[in-house]
């Protein structure tokens, strides 16, 4: 069987705080395959970042990843030291984050911010990382891309700074890039574009964790999709199957939420309550005081993940039932 | 780019000016006659008169001013009166000593400065930190007479390493330059570590480590250079600001400096030579002002190369 | 049909890029908004929207062009004359962090539209009508006397609606009022809007990039491009049949929570925003249109009534 | 929309530490520095000690400040004076309390009247910008370009020395200052959604100043105090140690300073009393300050 590009298992990210800590990643596992998009999809605070932060090892103190796996291809990343890690990042394995505006050192042009990344990894003359450097900038539908590599951040738009960070990331070719909200901060044509640049990447054969707040851009681009609630996947699924037969309470609540955007005149369907504070998280089922379905199970315990077809995992003792 | 340069510079200018009518009105109008307030005790109604001719301050109050302008762009600040040489001439001389002084407090300061600075923000909340940070609060803290008196009681008098004050060589300079270097260091420091923590919180830090690179290179090539903004600045204000004179040191170390010379015009109660010291000197910290700006113009290239996105 | 509450003639506003450049924001913008609607003013950022929802409650001067709010002109009027017209408009904010003053509990906030018309008698007429708005708008009373940092965003931004409705104005401008928000608690908002605007018969300037958001509450849309309004009738049929190309694009390009409707971006808009500094003369679309003409390169096309809506475009697709 | 995940977690962090009792953001940030920032903590208590002792000096020693005892001129450190005596046999330990009068008066007042006359400058030069705003501007450039020591020396030597002129040149140097970073604060605070939703209300312009501008820059102001009491304390020391200060018979532990200069090689304990309570209380002020700015007023952090 294919070799899978990633495999998260029982990943854990705490935090130390002075009234006993908290979660924001909580025995998250999930798995991405070679050339394709996996969707991570959760509202603010859910620790969707957390994960992908946690895979690239850039989380920051005073948090660390307390347990659980991250494989890239067979390789344990908790397991490798500082260096090792360092010549994966930017090489194997790459990033993109989400508000342009800050992601670029603003007092240096970006093309040799781009060529930093190349002669990190290769050992190439300048001239050639230069030449790559205008290669990649091509490749992700940036124009003049001489002229363009010479200017610096402030001088670029939203959507040109995010095509350069795509090229940063790509240049080295990595077996998996992880986009943390890439278009959240774009407007919704220089989005389309990224989405589009995205799928070409897919089809060139590199496996991506896309992490976005957006169901739309969800459904439009990734193959499998995890959502995320208070540090957990609450379901994760092929995104077809998902978007049509949801059987979290918590799945069915957000896409109702959009959904019902779509329908003129009527009152829009909301979840009660508001996400838990990261430190104080209810017993059981964190989704349990929002959640119409739950019962004296659900505040007894934190639901397993239980697969309930092929690929379709949930972590909820009514899965599917519907509130009466 | 160029408008901007020109009114930075027409601000130095009426600043210039501004300094120079203030001054005129402190030392020449304020006190009633500045020739009876030279002679002070001993002098008689005659020298008086003779005096307040000479200076030509029987002549209407703007006459004054702008014959005394005039005066200052031809480099002609009238003679001393206690010292009976050109204010100019001491000047010159005792810029010299100023300068010398001031330089070695600034690299003493600077590089300090920096390496404390830079250590703190990486050992953050490490024992190096609270150390580092806490003799920078106590160089921002310590009067600098206080610095000079225990450098000279031990380290001179006690130690006789290094002569007590004087201007005998390069290392009558030392312990002066300590003393005054101190008070900049930590202010450095503080600086350094501030906005060294600031950006590091950045989110083009993580794009660098996400590419590969190591803590060390992170902090080297892009925390450094962008951190070096404000501090740079800093810098160039704190060395406007020690060429203008360092009173205290240069009295306590018996440097004769700017700083020393205007004590001595105001113990002399010499108006001329304090009046042309404490101008030169403010010119002095008005164009550092001017050059620390330009600098951070030059070196930010947001600002150089300004606009929005094209 | 219901009477034009506010009307704008010619809008024009341009601020200073340096060098002697200027920043057309928004360009000869002319819009009516009836009592009682919703009309929305859709577009990318830096379109102009925003700038163009200050000036309409004169939070912001326009360079040219009048307003008129229930027929009197009111751009002329000075500081006094034009007091008791700021009472009619309020304004909603985007972000919830920055719209509350830090230093000032909530009921001191909800108050001062009160305090500042002296709308009621004694302070405990005043802490009553507060209770009263913040029961209106979702917020529990106990946390009278809390203060914001105490708050979750989207409380927050009920917070920032009871304030705005306190002064009982008729015309709310909303400049991006859910879009920091999670999409539960958007529609939270979203519902609570629309109730306060059946209960309180008030009118909507609704502003936003978000355009399934902007379909589901507004009643007419304005879509912007460049500082200009490119295109502006009933929602449904814009939205249904876009007529001018740029309105198509960005309807197009909107990601449709749907897996299986998967376009694979037949009709995407390549390229760059042009820059407001210098917009491109004649039709400010045309370095981006595929339809482009050499008419649209001489030419800006005005609004013209096109099939049940007004299209700014020489060749409406 | 802005990078929303730094602050979500910030605030987070902040809602759960605070519980949420009816407390402002303005005392919880005081409570968060005082139980994080031991330093802080530890700065009030030793300037409530200075204040104690500067208060009830005459009670805390017998000695009054001037009586000479000339047979044990410059004695040291003894059980009788326990800071030992000066060249007029005065008991060092005596002085220094009442000296703290004074050098804690000098550090406190002239820094209120600089604050107040900043504050106002620097908040109608931020608000009404255009002339008024130039004007102030450059008078402040004008103050700001005279090194400090100087600038004192020259308005001593123009007004002649004593407590009175001291206070009025403390003010006058430092009121530049505070009016441009009020100014800039200001300017920072006219940008802010709620001073736009304040406008849109209809708030008046003095309302506005009042009730929005002047208590957001409250928290700015409490820092520029904390950390100007320390800086007036040392250019009065200095100038007083130049013999240009204030004059004996009233008595600063910059003077004490100064009148054991000469004797620092055969006494050094008579300057080193001084200039030691004088770095103390400076020290206190400065930590206090720091802490109070990085809690209150995290804008304004690399002053």
């Amino acid at each position: 069987m294919e070799q899978n590009t990633l495999e998260i298992s029982h990943l854990t990210v705490s935090f130390p705080t002075d009234r006993g800590g908290f979660r924001p990643v909580n025995d998250v596992s999930l798995t991405v395959r070679k050339g394709q998009i996996v969707g991570l999809v959760g509202e603010s605070g859910c620790g969707k970042s957390m994960t992908a932060r946690a895979v690239m090892g850039l989380i920051r103190s005073p948090g660390k990843v307390t347990g659980g796996q991250i494989l890239l291809e067979g390789k344990d990343l908790l397991a490798l030291n500082g260096k090792e890690m360092r010549s994966l990042r930017g090489n194997e394995l790459a990033m993109v984050f989400q508000d342009p505006m800050t992601s670029l050192n603003p007092v240096v042009p970006v093309g040799k911010q781009v060529e930093e990344a190349i002669l990190l990894h290769r050992r190439v003359s300048r001239e050639e990382a230069r030449k790559r450097t205008l290669e990649a900038f091509r490749n992700v539908g940036i124009s003049e891309a001489e002229k363009r590599s010479r200017s610096y951040p402030h001088e670029l738009s939203g959507g040109l700074r995010q095509r350069v960070m795509i090229a940063m990331a790509m240049v080295c070719c990595p077996r998996l890039l992880i986009a943390d909200e890439p278009t959240t901060a774009l407007d919704v044509i220089m989005e389309a574009q990224i989405l589009q640049l995205m799928r070409q990447m897919r089809d060139r054969g590199t496996s991506i964790l896309f992490i976005s707040h957006n169901l739309g851009v969800i459904a439009q681009l990734c193959d499998y999709t995890c959502v995320m609630y208070a540090g957990r996947i609450a379901e994760q699924g092929d995104t077809r199957e998902l978007f049509e037969r949801p059987v979290h309470p918590y799945t069915r609540g957000l896409l109702g939420a959009v959904s019902s955007l779509d329908r003129k005149g009527e009152e829009l369907e909301t979840i009660r309550g508001s996400v838990p504070a990261p430190g104080s998280l209810p017993a059981g089922c964190p989704f349990g005081p929002r959640c119409g379905l739950c019962d004296e199970t659900c505040r007894g315990a934190c639901p397993e993940p239980r697969e309930i077809s092929p690929g379709h995992i949930v972590r909820c003792f009514h899965a599917g039932e519907v509130p009466v | 780019m160029k408008k901007k340069l020109l009114s930075r510079l027409g601000q130095s200018l009426i600043a210039l000016l501004g300094v120079a009518l203030l001054l005129f009105l402190m030392l020449r109008v304020v006190p009633g006659n500045p020739a009876a307030v030279m002679m002070g005790e001993h002098g008689d109604n005659a020298a008086i008169a003779r005096m307040t001719a000479e200076l030509g301050l029987d002549q209407p109050i703007l006459t004054q001013f702008f014959r005394y302008i005039g005066d200052c762009f031809t480099g002609n600040f009238g003679t001393s009166y206690s010292l009976s040489k050109p204010v100019a001439e001491l000047m010159g001389g005792a810029f010299l000593n100023t300068l010398w002084l001031a330089l070695a407090a600034a690299l003493f300061a600077w590089i300090l400065g920096i390496a404390c600075g830079v250590i703190a923000a990486v050992r953050k909340n490490g024992i190096l930190d609270h150390l580092f940070m806490g003799v920078s609060l106590m160089g921002v803290s310590i009067p600098v007479f206080l610095t000079a008196m225990i450098l000279q009681y031990f380290i001179a008098f006690r130690l006789h390493w290094l002569p007590i004050a004087g201007m005998d060589g390069w290392k009558s300079f030392i312990l002066p330059a300590i003393a005054l270097g101190w008070n900049s260091a930590g202010s450095v420091a503080r600086l350094v570590r501030s906005t060294l923590l600031d950006i590091l919180q950045e989110d083009y830090i993580d794009t660098a480590r996400a590419k590969g690179r190591s803590q060390l290179g992170v902090l080297v090539f892009h925390a450094l250079r962008n951190a070096m903004l404000p501090v740079v600045t800093m810098m160039a204000l704190q060395l406007s600001g020690l060429l203008s004179g360092a009173v205290i040191t240069e009295t306590m170390f018996s440097i004769n400096g700017i700083g020393r010379l205007a004590v001595q015009a105001i113990s002399g109660r010499d108006i001329p030579l304090l009046q042309g010291t404490v101008l030169f000197s403010t010119a002095v910290v008005i164009l550092g002002n001017l050059g620390a700006d330009l600098l951070y113009t030059v070196l930010d290239p947001r600002i150089r190369k300004g606009g929005g996105p094209q | 049909m219901s009477e034009i509450l506010l009307e704008a003639r010619h809008l024009t506003r341009e601020f200073p890029a340096g060098k002697g450049r200027m920043v057309h924001a928004v360009t000869d913008v002319s819009l009516q908004i009836r009592e009682g609607e919703t009309l929305a003013l859709v577009g990318e950022s830096g379109c102009g929207k925003s700038t163009l929802g200050r000036m309409l409650i004169r939070l912001l001067e326009p360079t040219e062009g009048e307003i008129l709010f229930r027929g009197t002109e009111i751009t002329g009027l000075s500081a006094r004359e034009f007091r008791p017209f700021r009472r009619q408009m309020q304004m909603i904010f985007q972000d919830p962090y920055a719209s509350l003053d830090p230093r000032m509990s909530v009921r001191s906030i909800i108050a001062e539209p009160l305090k500042t018309w002296n709308l009621c008698r004694d302070r405990e007429a005043v802490t009553e009508r507060v209770l009263e708005l913040m029961e209106a708008t979702g917020v529990s009373g106990e946390m009278l006397h809390r203060y914001p940092h105490q708050f979750s965003g989207g409380q927050r931004q009920r917070i920032g609606i009871a304030r705005a409705i306190a002064a009982e104005p008729s015309l709310i401008v909303c400049d991006e009022p859910v879009s920091a928000l999670d999409v539960s608690v958007q529609n939270q908002i979203l519902n609570l809007l629309k109730k306060l605007q059946k209960t309180r018969n008030l009118t909507y300037l609704f502003i936003s990039h978000d355009l399934s958001v902007v379909r589901h509450i507004s009643d007419r849309t304005a879509v912007m491009f460049l500082g200009k309004i490119c295109e502006t009738g009933d929602t449904e049929t814009v939205y249904t049949r876009p007529r001018h190309p740029y309105t198509r694009f960005l309807l197009n390009a909107v990601p449709r929570p749907d897996p299986r409707r998967r376009e694979t971006g037949g009709e995407l808009l390549a390229g760059e925003l042009p820059s407001p500094v210098n917009p491109p003369p004649g039709c400010r679309f045309h370095t981006r249109c595929p339809f482009a003409t050499e008419e649209c390169r001489r030419t800006d096309p005005p609004l013209r009534e096109t099939d049940g809506r007004l299209v700014a475009c020489h060749h409406p697709v | 929309m802005k990078n929303r995940q730094k602050e979500l977690a910030e605030l987070h962090q902040r809602r759960l530490e605070d519980g949420n009792g009816p407390v402002s953001a303005f005392r919880a940030d005081l409570f968060r520095m005082f139980r994080k920032n031991r330093a802080a903590a530890l700065s009030v208590l030793v300037i409530l000690l200075l204040i104690l002792a500067a208060v009830f000096a005459p009670v805390l020693t017998p000695y009054s400040y001037d009586d000479m005892d000339l047979g044990n001129r410059l004695s040291p450190p003894s059980a009788a004076h326990l800071l030992g005596t000066d060249e007029g046999g005065r008991d060092i330990l005596t002085r220094l309390l009442y000296g703290a009068r004074i050098s804690l008066l000098i550090g406190v007042v002239p820094t209120v009247v600089s604050i107040l006359i900043g504050a106002a400058l620097g908040t109608i030069a931020g608000w009404r910008g255009g002339i008024t705003d130039t004007v102030i501007m450059r008078l402040a450039d004008i103050v700001l370009a005279f090194p400090s020591m100087l600038l004192a020396m020259v308005i001593m030597f123009t007004l002649g020395d004593g407590l009175v002129n001291v206070f009025l040149t403390l003010a006058l140097l430092n009121w530049a200052a505070v009016a441009r970073v009020v100014r800039a604060e200001t300017l920072r605070l006219k940008n802010t959604e709620y001073i736009e939703a304040a406008r849109a209300i209809g708030v008046s312009g003095p309302v506005m100043l009042l009730r929005h501008i002047l208590p957001n820059c409250l928290p700015t102001l409490i820092v520029l105090f904390t950390l100007n009491v320390p800086a007036a304390i040392l250019t009065e020391s200095s100038l007083s140690f130049l013999g240009m200060g204030i004059q004996p018979p009233s008595a600063s532990w910059g003077l004490m300073v100064n009148a054991g200069k000469n004797y620092l090689y055969s006494a050094p304990w008579i300057c080193a009393a001084p200039g030691l309570i004088i770095m103390v209380a400076v020290l206190a002020f400065n930590f206090l300050g720091d802490g109070l700015r990085d809690a209150l007023d995290p804008h304004q952090k690399n002053r």
